[in-house]
C-alpha cells in the first residue's frame, strides 16, 4: 500500500512536470492552431531555436541561465514576428494542407540549418546551481528543475487567463481568422495584433525549448522529432482550446508517466491509440462541449 | 389512405434550453404549393434541416409516401424524393455550373459509380443537365465557375440542382433572397412549370412571392404552429400581424389585394 | 595508374548523421597517414548519404556505387538492416564489403564477402555481463531501446549474465521515441537491484534514460554498464551525475597504443583541437586498414574481389582497439573489450579504461537463438 | 460627406465598376438600385476599401480614402453591413458586439433595443443563428462602430416584415437627425425608396439613371425598362 | 479540408485533352532506359515513388483527403511481397496484385471509420495509424524482422522471361509497364461519372450527400483504390530491392510522397509523374554536393512552390503552355 502511494506520489509530481512542458511548449501553438488557423508545423523549429540561442547565449556571451534564457525567448518572438509579416501572412486564406506544407518546408529549412550550424550532436543547457539541487516534497525528494518547470507553467497559464479573459484579444483575433477583410471592415487592426500573437506563440515555444532542454534535449532533427507529441497535445485540445489545452497536457504527462511506470512497454503504442480513439470519436477534442 | 405525400407529425428539436420545435405537424398533398413564414429565428430552416435529415430529431416522425424516413440519412431521403435548397447558397464553388447540375444528375440516375467510362460520353445526362440549366435561364453561364457567379445566380443554380434530382418534394429555404422584387418572377416561373405533382415547402419573407406562389400557408412562431390556412386567411389574421407581418406588412398586403 | 574505388554507405544527414561523421574522419585521417595507395593501386573513396533508417535507399545506392562508380570493395554500413538489404548484391556481384559498425548477428551471414571492422553485438554485451559478475554484481535490471539491436544486447546480456551465475530482475525495452525516463527509472528504482545493463541509441535517448539515472541515485548506488551511451565528444552534454557510469565496448579514446595515438594526433591535426574519436570513426580507420590490406593483397594481380576476402581471412593486426584478428571460419573478429568508466579529472569529464577482457570471440549463431 | 469620382476596379483583373461618380451628404440618404451583377456590391466594397479601385477618387469629408487600409476606413467612420452578412462564425453575438463597439451614440443597450432578438441569442456562436438573426447581428454590429456613413447591402434582406418595419423607422429617425449617412443597396424597390432621399440605378458597372426618391412615381412601370430588363 | 489543386480551365464533361504531358513523360522516361543505362536502379526508384505519390493523387487530389499516412498501404503491399516470396510465392506479378489487394482491404476497412473525419482531425488520425502500425510492426519480429527487416527473397523472372540484375533493366521496365497501367487506370477514372462525383465531395460533402449520393461509400472506394495502388508500389519496391525494412511504414515515407505530389501538383495525375522525377534527381544531386543542404533546399522548394508556383510544377508548366498558345484557363489571374 505504501508503495502504491509511493508509486502515485511519483506518477503525478513527475508526470505532472512533463505534463508541463508539454504544455509550455505546445501551447503556442494551441494559440496559432486556434485562433489563427494556421497549423504551423514548424512550431518545433521556433522552440529548438530558443533552446539553441540559450546555448549560445551561455557558451558564447557567458550568459547566466536567467540572462540567457528570457533574452533567447525575445529574440524568437521578435523572429516570429519578423516571419508572420514576411511568410506566415501569405498563409491565412490559403487550405490547409498547403499550409501543412509551407510551415513543414520552413521545419526542413531549420534542421539544415542547426545541422549546419551546430553539428549533429545532442546538447542539453547546464542548469544553474539554484535549480540543480533536489526538495523534499510529499516525503521524497524532488528535483528543483522539476518545481521550476511547474512554476512557470503556472505563471503562463495565470498570463493566459489575464490576457484572454480580461480583453477582447481573444475574440478579436479569431474574428480575424473567421473573416479577415470583414473583422478589418469592423475596425480591427488585424494585421498587428495577429503580428503579436504570433510573435507570443513563438516566444512561448522558444521558452519551452529552452527550459525544457533538460526533458527534450536539443539535436537538429528536434523541429520534427517533437512535432508529433506536440501535435497530439494540440489535436487532443480540440485545435485551439487554451483552456483544454492545460488539462489535456497534464492528463497526457500523467497518463504517459504512469503507462511508462506500470507498462513501459506499450508507451510507444499507447498514446497513439489514444490519440485514434480520441479524436476518431470527438473531432472537436477530448474536452470539447458537444453541440 | 391519404394523398398525405409528406407527414411531419409532432416533430421536437431543442438546442439547449431553446426549444425550435415544439410539437410541429405539417402535410403536405401531392401537388401542393405551401408556404412556411413566420419571424426571425422561429425554426423554419430548423424545419427543413430535420426534414432533410441535415439534424437529428428530437422527438416525432417523418413520414414520406407512408414511409417513417424520420432515421434516414440525409443522402437517403434525397433518394426517396425529398429534396431540399439552402437558405445561403451552398454550392459546388470551384466546380462549373454545369458540373453542378450534372453531378445531380448522375447522382440521381444512379449513374455516380462508373468508374471507367469518361463523363463526356454521358450525353444523355449532360443533355438533362443542360434543359434545367436553359430551363431557369442559366445556359449561358453553364461553363463558368460557381464561385465567380452573381449572387442572383447562383440562387437560381440552388433551384437547378433541385430540380435535377427529380424531387417529390421540394423545401425550399427562402429562394428569392437576393433576388430582385422585379426578376423573382423567373424564379416563379421556374417554379410554375414543374411538374404539377409536385409537392413544395417554401420559406419565404416576401409576402407578395407568397401570395403568388402559395395555395396554403404555415406560420411558425416560436417552434410552434400558430396556424395555418389560405394566404388570405392567414394574413388578415391579427396575430400574425402583430407577431410578424407589421403595419406596413398589412397595408401592402391589403393593396396588392386590392390588385389582384 | 590502376585503381580501386570503395563506396561507403555513410549517413551525412537523418539521425545517425553523427556515425556518418565519424565515418568520414576515420577514413580521412587514415589516408592522411597511409597515403592514398596501396599495393600499386590508387584506392579513391565514393560516399553516398542513406540520410536516414532507409536499406532499400541503401541497396540503390550499393548497385549505383557498383554499376555507375564501379567501384570494387564497399564500406560503411551504420546499420545492419542496411547490410541485410546490400547482403544479395555483395553476393551477386563478390564486391567485398567491410560494415564498420553494423553489429546485428546476421550481418555476416548476407553474403561470404561480408567482412567486419566493428563486433558483434554480442560481443561487447557480454562482456559487459562478465564485468558486471566481475564486481561482484549478482542481481541486475536490463534497459534496452524497444528495437532488434536492442533485443540483441539484451539477450546475450541476459544470457552471460545468467550463465555466470548472476539474476536478472527485471528487464524492460523503452520504446525509441521515449522522452522523459523519469518513469522507466522510478520502476527500476523499486527493485532490489546492484546492477543495471542499459542499451539505448546514443543520443536524445542515452542522454534522457542516463539523467534520470543519475537523479535517482542509481548511478552511485549500481554498477551501471551500457555499451556506446557516453562517448568521450558526448560527456560535454552530460553533467557530473553520469560521472561512475560505465561502458562496454572495443574502442576507447584512453587506449593507450601506438596506433590509437596516432590516429588521435592525426584526428585532432585535421578537424581542430576539440575533436574527439568514437567507436565510429575507429571503427572506420581499422576499417580502412582492413581495405589497404585486401588491395595490397592483391598487388601485381587482376583486382579479384573475392581472392582479396580470402587473403584477409585469419589477418591479424593491431588496429586502433588493440589486437585485432579476423576469424577465418566466422569472419568475425577477434579483439579486446574494454570496461570504461566516466570520470572526472582535472575538472573535466573522461571515460578511463578500467578492466578489459582479451580476445574476446563472437559467439555462434546457436548460441545467441537458444 | 462622401465624394466618389470616376471610380473604377473590380475584382483581380476584371472591372466591373466603370467611371462612378457618387455624391451622399450629411444625414442624407442614397439608395442604389439594379439587376444581379450590375456591379452594386462591388462599389460597396471599393467604398469600403475591401477591393481596391483601379482608379478614381474617394473621400470622406475632404480626407482621402484611397490610401487607408479597410481597417483605418473603418476607424474613420465606414460602417458596412455586406449582402452575405459575413458574421464570424467562431465568436458569439456578445463577442461580435464587443470587438464591433466604438463610443458614440450606438451602445450595446440601444442596439439590443433596436433588434430584441439579439438580446436573446447573446451567447450563440455566429454559425448558430438563424438567417435573419445574422442580418440583425451584421446591422448591429455595424451601428455600434458609430459610423458617419453605414454601407448597407440588402439589409431587408430575410428579415421579418415587421422588423424591416421598425428598422426603416429607426434608422429614418437617425439620418433625418444629422448623425448619419447611408448608402442602401436594396433589391426590394419600395423599401428602397422608402427609405432613401435620392436613388441611382446601376447597369453593367455603370450609373444609368438617377432621381430623387420622393419624385419617383414606382407606379408608373418604367422601372424595369430603367433597369435594363425588358429590351 | 479545402487543397489546392492546379486548374487545367478544362471541364470534366468535355472531352478530355490527349495527356500530352503525360505522353511526354513516358516518352522521356523510356529515353532514359536508352541514355542512363547505369542510372537504372535509381529509375525504378523514381517509377515506384511515381506511382506512389499517383496513388495519393487520388486519395488527395481527388476525393481530397488530407492524409499522413499513406505508408501504411505502401509499407503493406511492400510487407505482403516479401511475405509471399518468402513463403516460396516468387511470381512477381500476382504478388503485386495480391499486395496491392491487401492493402485496399486494410484500406477498405479503415475507411468507413476515419473518412468520416475531415481536417486536421482526419490528418492526425491518419498520422497515428501511420504510427501504429510502424509500431507494431517494430513489436512484431517474428513476423516483420523489426529493425533488421525481411531479406533473402528472391523472385521469379518477370513473365518468366526477364531476370533481375543489379543493372535495374528488368526493373525499370517492370516499374515503368506498371505505372503507366496505373496512370491509364486512374486517368480513366477521373474522368468518369465517380470522379466528378469525388471532386463535388472535395469541394461540399454535406452538400454531396444531399445529392443522395453515398459519401462514406465512395469515399471508401476511392480510398481503397489509392490503397491498392499504394500496396503495388510498395511491392515493387520490395520485388525491385529484395529487401522490406520498417520504414516503410514511416512517417517520413508518407510525408514524403506529399512533399512529390505537391511539388509535382496536386489534383492532375501529371503531378506525380513530374515531381518524383524532380524532388528524388535533386535530393541526390544535391546530397552528393552537400548532404545537410538537402533539408535547406526541400524547405525552400517547399515554401517556394506554396508562396510562389501554386499548382506546382504541373501549374507551373500550365500556365506557361497556356501563355504561349495566348489563352488563359478559365478565371486565372493574368
Ligand atoms: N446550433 C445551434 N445552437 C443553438 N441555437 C441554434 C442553433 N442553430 C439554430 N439555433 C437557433 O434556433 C433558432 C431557430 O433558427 P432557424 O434558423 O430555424 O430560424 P428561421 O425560422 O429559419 O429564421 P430566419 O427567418 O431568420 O431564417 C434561432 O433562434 C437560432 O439562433
Ligand atoms: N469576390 C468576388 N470575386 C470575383 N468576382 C466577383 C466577386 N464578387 C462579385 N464578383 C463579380 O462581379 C460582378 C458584379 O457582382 P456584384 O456582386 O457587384 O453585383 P451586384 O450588383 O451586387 O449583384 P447582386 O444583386 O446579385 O448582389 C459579377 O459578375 C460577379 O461575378
Ligand atoms: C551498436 C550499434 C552501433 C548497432 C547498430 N545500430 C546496428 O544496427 O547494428
Ligand atoms: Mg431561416
Ligand atoms: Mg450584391
Amino acid at each position: 500500500m505504501e508503495q502504491f502511494l509511493a508509486s502515485l506520489a511519483f506518477i503525478i509530481l513527475y508526470g505532472g512536470t512533463y505534463g508541463a512542458v508539454l504544455f509550455i511548449i505546445s501551447v503556442g501553438l494551441v494559440m496559432t492552431m486556434g485562433l489563427m488557423r494556421v497549423p504551423n508545423l514548424a512550431h518545433g523549429a521556433f522552440a529548438a531555436l530558443g533552446g539553441y540561442l540559450t546555448i549560445l547565449l551561455m557558451n558564447q556571451a557567458g550568459a547566466n541561465y536567467f540572462v540567457a534564457v528570457p533574452v533567447a525567448v525575445i529574440l524568437v518572438a521578435a523572429l516570429g514576428a519578423l516571419a508572420e509579416r514576411t511568410i506566415y501572412v501569405r498563409l491565412y486564406n490559403i487550405p490547409e494542407l498547403d499550409q501543412i506544407l509551407l510551415t513543414v518546408g520552413i521545419a526542413f529549412i531549420f534542421v539544415g540549418g542547426l545541422a549546419l550550424t551546430f553539428g549533429p550532436n545532442v546538447f542539453t543547457i547546464r542548469l544553474p546551481e539554484v535549480l540543480s539541487g533536489s526538495v523534499d516534497l510529499f516525503g521524497r525528494s524532488f528535483p528543483v528543475y522539476r518545481v521550476f518547470l511547474l512554476a512557470v507553467g503556472a505563471l503562463i497559464i495565470l498570463g493566459f487567463w489575464l490576457v484572454f479573459d480580461r480583453t477582447t484579444l481573444g475574440a478579436k483575433l479569431r474574428a480575424a481568422v473567421d473573416n479577415r477583410s470583414m473583422a478589418q471592415a469592423t475596425g480591427i487592426n488585424v494585421e498587428r495584433i495577429v503580428m503579436l500573437a504570433f510573435a507570443a506563440g513563438t516566444g512561448l515555444a522558444a521558452l519551452g525549448g529552452a527550459i525544457g532542454a533538460g526533458l527534450f534535449p536539443l539535436e537538429p532533427l528536434y523541429p520534427i522529432k517533437y512535432l508529433t507529441i506536440i501535435l497530439i497535445i494540440v489535436a487532443l485540445s480540440g485545435f485551439g482550446n487554451i483552456k483544454s489545452s492545460i488539462v489535456v497536457a497534464m492528463v497526457v504527462g500523467i497518463a504517459d508517466t504512469a503507462a511508462r511506470y506500470y507498462l513501459p512497454e506499450l508507451g510507444g503504442f499507447a498514446i497513439y491509440a489514444l490519440v485514434i480513439a480520441a479524436v476518431a470519436m470527438r473531432p472537436a477534442g477530448m474536452f470539447a462541449r458537444q453541440g | 389512405m391519404t394523398d398525405n405525400l409528406l407527414e411531419a407529425i409532432g416533430l421536437q428539436k431543442s438546442f439547449g434550453a431553446l426549444k425550435v420545435a415544439q410539437d410541429v405537424t405539417l402535410r403536405l398533398r401531392v401537388g401542393e404549393r405551401h408556404a412556411l413564414i413566420g419571424p426571425n429565428g422561429a425554426g423554419k430552416s430548423t424545419l427543413v434541416a430535420l426534414l432533410s435529415g441535415v439534424l437529428a430529431l428530437g422527438g416525432g416522425r417523418i413520414l414520406l409516401g407512408g414511409r417513417d424516413i424520420g432515421r434516414s440519412s440525409p443522402s437517403q431521403r434525397t433518394r426517396e424524393g425529398l429534396v431540399r435548397t439552402f437558405q445561403v447558397s451552398n454550392l459546388f464553388g470551384g466546380l462549373t455550373v454545369l458540373e453542378n447540375v450534372y453531378l445531380a444528375v448522375s447522382e440521381r440516375a444512379g449513374a455516380s459509380f462508373r468508374l471507367w467510362r469518361p463523363a463526356y460520353r454521358n450525353t444523355d445526362l449532360i443533355d438533362r443537365a443542360h434543359e434545367i440549366l436553359e430551363q431557369l435561364g442559366l445556359g449561358e453561364v453553364a461553363r463558368t465557375r460557381v464561385d465567380q457567379l452573381a449572387y442572383g445566380q447562383q440562387r437560381l443554380l440552388e433551384i437547378a440542382i433541385a430540380l435535377a434530382l427529380r424531387p417529390k418534394v421540394l423545401l425550399l429555404d427562402e429562394p428569392t433572397a437576393g433576388i430582385p422584387s422585379t426578376e423573382a418572377g423567373i424564379l416563379l416561373d421556374a417554379l410554375d412549370r414543374l411538374p404539377p405533382e409536385i409537392a413544395i415547402l417554401l420559406i419565404e419573407h416576401d409576402m407578395q412571392v407568397v401570395r403568388r406562389f402559395a395555395s396554403t400557408v404555415t406560420v411558425l412562431v416560436e417552434g410552434k404552429i400558430l396556424m395555418t390556412g389560405s394566404p388570405i386567411e392567414v394574413m388578415s389574421s391579427e396575430e400574425v400581424r402583430s407577431v410578424y407581418l407589421g403595419k406596413a406588412g398589412q397595408t401592402r398586403f391589403a393593396s396588392e389585394v386590392a390588385h389582384a | 595508374q590502376d585503381q580501386i574505388k570503395v563506396g561507403i554507405l555513410s549517413h551525412d544527414t537523418g539521425p545517425f548523421a553523427q556515425n556518418g561523421q565519424g565515418f568520414h574522419r576515420g577514413i580521412e585521417v587514415y589516408q592522411a597517414l597511409h597515403g592514398k595507395s596501396a599495393g600499386g593501386r590508387e584506392i579513391e573513396f565514393v560516399y553516398r548519404d542513406i540520410g536516414g533508417p532507409n536499406p532499400a535507399v541503401g541497396k540503390r545506392l550499393a548497385e549505383e556505387l557498383i554499376v555507375r562508380e564501379k567501384v570494387q570493395i564497399l564500406g560503411g554500413f551504420a546499420l545492419s538492416s542496411e547490410a541485410l538489404a546490400v547482403g544479395p548484391i555483395v553476393e551477386q556481384t563478390k564486391t567485398p564489403a567491410i560494415t564498420f559498425i553494423a553489429s546485428s548477428p546476421s550481418v555476416l551471414a548476407g553474403s561470404q564477402y561480408f567482412l567486419k571492422s566493428g563486433q558483434h553485438i554480442a560481443q561487447s554485451s557480454s562482456a559487459g555481463a562478465t564485468f558486471a559478475r566481475k564486481q561482484g554484481a549478482e542481481k541486475c535490471y536490463i534497459v534496452v531501446s524497444d528495437y532488434q539491436p536492442g533485443y540483441d544486447a539484451q539477450k546475450a546480456f541476459r544470457k552471460t549474465f545468467e550463465s555466470e551465475g548472476g539474476q536478472i530482475v527485471g528487464e524492460v525495452r523503452v520504446p525509441l521515441n521515449t522522452v522523459d525516463f523519469a518513469a522507466i527509472v522510478e520502476g527500476i528504482a523499486s527493485t532490489e537491484t546492484d546492477c543495471i545493463n542499459v542499451f539505448v541509441p546514443p543520443g536524445a535517448p542515452a542522454i534522457g534514460l542516463l539523467r534520470a539515472l543519475a537523479e535517482r541515485g542509481l548511478v552511485e548506488s549500481n554498477f551501471v554498464v551500457g555499451m556506446g551511451e557516453a562517448e568521450d565528444h558526448i560527456l560535454p552534454q552530460y553533467d557530473d551525475s553520469v560521472v561512475g557510469f560505465k561502458g562496454a565496448l572495443y574502442y576507447a579514446e584512453a587506449l593507450d597504443n601506438e596506433e590509437n595515438k596516432t590516429f588521435i594526433a592525426k584526428l585532432k591535426e585535421l578537424y581542430g583541437p576539440d575533436t574527439q574519436p568514437d567507436f565510429a570513426s575507429a571503427s572506420a580507420y581499422d576499417g580502412a586498414h582492413l581495405i589497404y590490406e585486401m588491395v595490397k593483397s592483391q598487388e601485381g594481380k587482376d583486382w579479384s574481389g573475392p581472392d582479396a576476402v580470402e587473403a584477409v581471412k585469419g589477418l591479424s593486426w593491431n588496429g586502433v582497439r588493440g589486437p585485432m584478428k579476423i576469424d577465418p571460419e566466422t569472419r568475425e573478429l577477434v579483439q579486446n573489450i574494454y570496461l570504461r568508466e566516466v570520470q572526472k579529472v582535472d575538472g573535466k569529464l573522461q571515460n578511463a579504461i578500467v578492466d578489459q577482457l582479451e580476445a574476446v570471440e563472437a559467439p555462434s549463431k546457436e548460441w545467441m537463438e537458444n | 460627406m462622401l465624394e466618389a469620382e470616376r471610380l473604377t476596379g473590380g475584382w483581380g483583373p476584371t472591372i466591373v465598376v466603370e467611371n462612378v461618380d457618387l455624391n451622399v451628404g450629411d444625414a442624407e440618404c442614397l439608395a442604389i438600385v439594379g439587376r444581379n451583377g450590375v456591379g452594386k456590391t462591388t462599389l460597396l466594397e471599393l467604398v469600403a476599401g475591401r477591393t481596391s479601385a483601379k482608379s478614381g477618387r474617394l473621400r470622406l469629408d475632404g480626407q482621402d480614402l484611397v490610401p487607408l487600409s479597410i481597417y483605418q476606413r473603418a476607424r474613420a467612420g465606414l460602417g458596412y453591413v455586406p449582402q452575405n452578412r459575413e458574421v464570424f462564425p467562431t465568436l458569439t453575438v456578445r463577442e461580435h458586439l464587443s470587438i464591433a463597439s466604438r463610443p458614440g451614440r450606438w451602445t450595446r443597450e440601444k442596439v439590443l433595443e433596436l433588434l430584441p432578438r439579439l438580446g436573446q441569442r447573446l451567447d450563440n456562436l455566429g454559425s448558430q443563428l438563424s438567417g435573419g438573426e445574422q442580418q440583425m447581428l451584421a446591422i448591429a454590429r455595424a451601428l455600434l462602430g458609430n459610423p458617419r456613413l453605414i454601407l448597407m447591402d440588402e439589409p431587408s434582406e430575410g428579415l421579418a416584415p415587421v422588423v424591416v418595419e421598425h428598422l426603416i423607422s429607426v434608422l429614418r429617425e437617425i439620418i433625418s437627425d444629422g448623425s448619419l449617412s447611408m448608402i442602401l443597396v436594396e433589391q426590394r424597390i419600395d423599401l428602397a425608396l422608402e427609405l432613401s432621399d435620392r436613388f441611382i440605378i446601376m447597369d453593367r458597372g455603370q450609373i444609368t439613371y438617377q432621381a430623387n426618391s420622393a419624385d419617383f412615381d414606382l407606379e408608373a412601370g418604367r422601372l424595369p425598362e430603367l433597369m435594363g430588363l425588358t429590351h | 479540408m479545402k487543397i489546392t489543386v492546379s486548374s487545367t480551365g478544362l471541364s470534366a464533361l468535355d472531352r478530355p485533352r490527349l495527356p500530352m504531358i503525360a505522353l511526354v513523360v513516358f516518352a522521356l522516361a523510356l529515353a532514359v532506359f536508352f541514355v542512363f543505362p547505369d542510372r537504372l536502379s535509381l529509375a525504378a526508384y523514381i517509377g515506384i515513388f511515381a506511382l506512389f505519390a499517383l496513388s495519393l493523387d487520388l486519395a488527395l487530389g481527388m476525393a481530397g483527403i488530407v492524409t499522413l499516412g499513406h505508408a501504411a498501404f505502401f509499407g503493406v503491399g511492400a510487407y505482403t511481397a516479401g511475405w509471399l516470396a518468402l513463403a516460396g510465392w516468387q511470381e512477381p506479378i500476382t504478388g503485386v496484385v495480391i499486395s496491392g489487394l491487401c492493402a485496399a482491404a486494410l484500406a477498405g476497412a479503415l475507411g468507413p471509420f476515419i473518412l468520416r473525419l475531415t481536417g486536421l482531425p482526419l490528418v492526425m488520425v491518419t498520422l497515428a495509424v501511420g504510427v501504429f502500425l510502424f509500431e507494431a510492426a517494430n513489436k512484431l519480429t517474428w513476423l516483420t524482422g523489426g529493425d533488421d527487416g525481411l531479406y533473402g527473397m528472391t523472385f521469379s523472372p518477370v513473365l518468366g522471361i526477364f531476370e533481375w540484375s543489379i543493372y535495374g533493366t528488368t526493373d525499370y521496365l517492370y516499374v515503368l509497364a506498371w505505372l503507366a497501367l496505373a496512370f491509364y487506370g486512374c486517368h480513366r477514372l477521373t474522368t468518369s461519372n465517380f470522379g466528378l462525383a469525388l471532386r463535388g465531395v472535395r469541394e461540399n460533402r454535406l452538400r454531396m450527400s444531399l445529392l443522395g449520393s453515398s459519401v462514406l461509400a465512395q469515399l471508401t472506394l476511392a480510398y481503397a483504390l489509392s490503397a491498392f495502388i499504394a500496396g503495388v508500389a510498395g511491392a515493387l519496391l520490395a520485388q525491385t530491392s529484395e529487401f522490406v525494412g520498417l520504414e516503410v511504414l514511416s512517417v517520413e515515407k508518407s510525408i514524403d510522397v506529399v512533399v512529390i505530389l505537391v511539388l509535382g501538383g496536386v489534383g492532375h495525375l501529371y503531378g506525380a509523374l513530374l515531381g518524383a522525377p524532380v524532388y528524388l534527381l535533386i535530393k541526390d544531386m544535391s546530397k552528393e554536393w552537400n548532404p545537410h543542404a538537402w533539408m535547406i533546399i526541400i524547405g525552400f522548394m517547399l515554401v517556394f512552390v506554396m508562396l510562389v508556383a501554386r499548382g506546382g510544377i504541373h501549374g507551373v508548366l500550365h500556365k506557361v503552355i497556356a501563355r504561349s498558345r495566348g489563352k488563359l484557363p478559365n478565371g486565372e489571374p493574368r
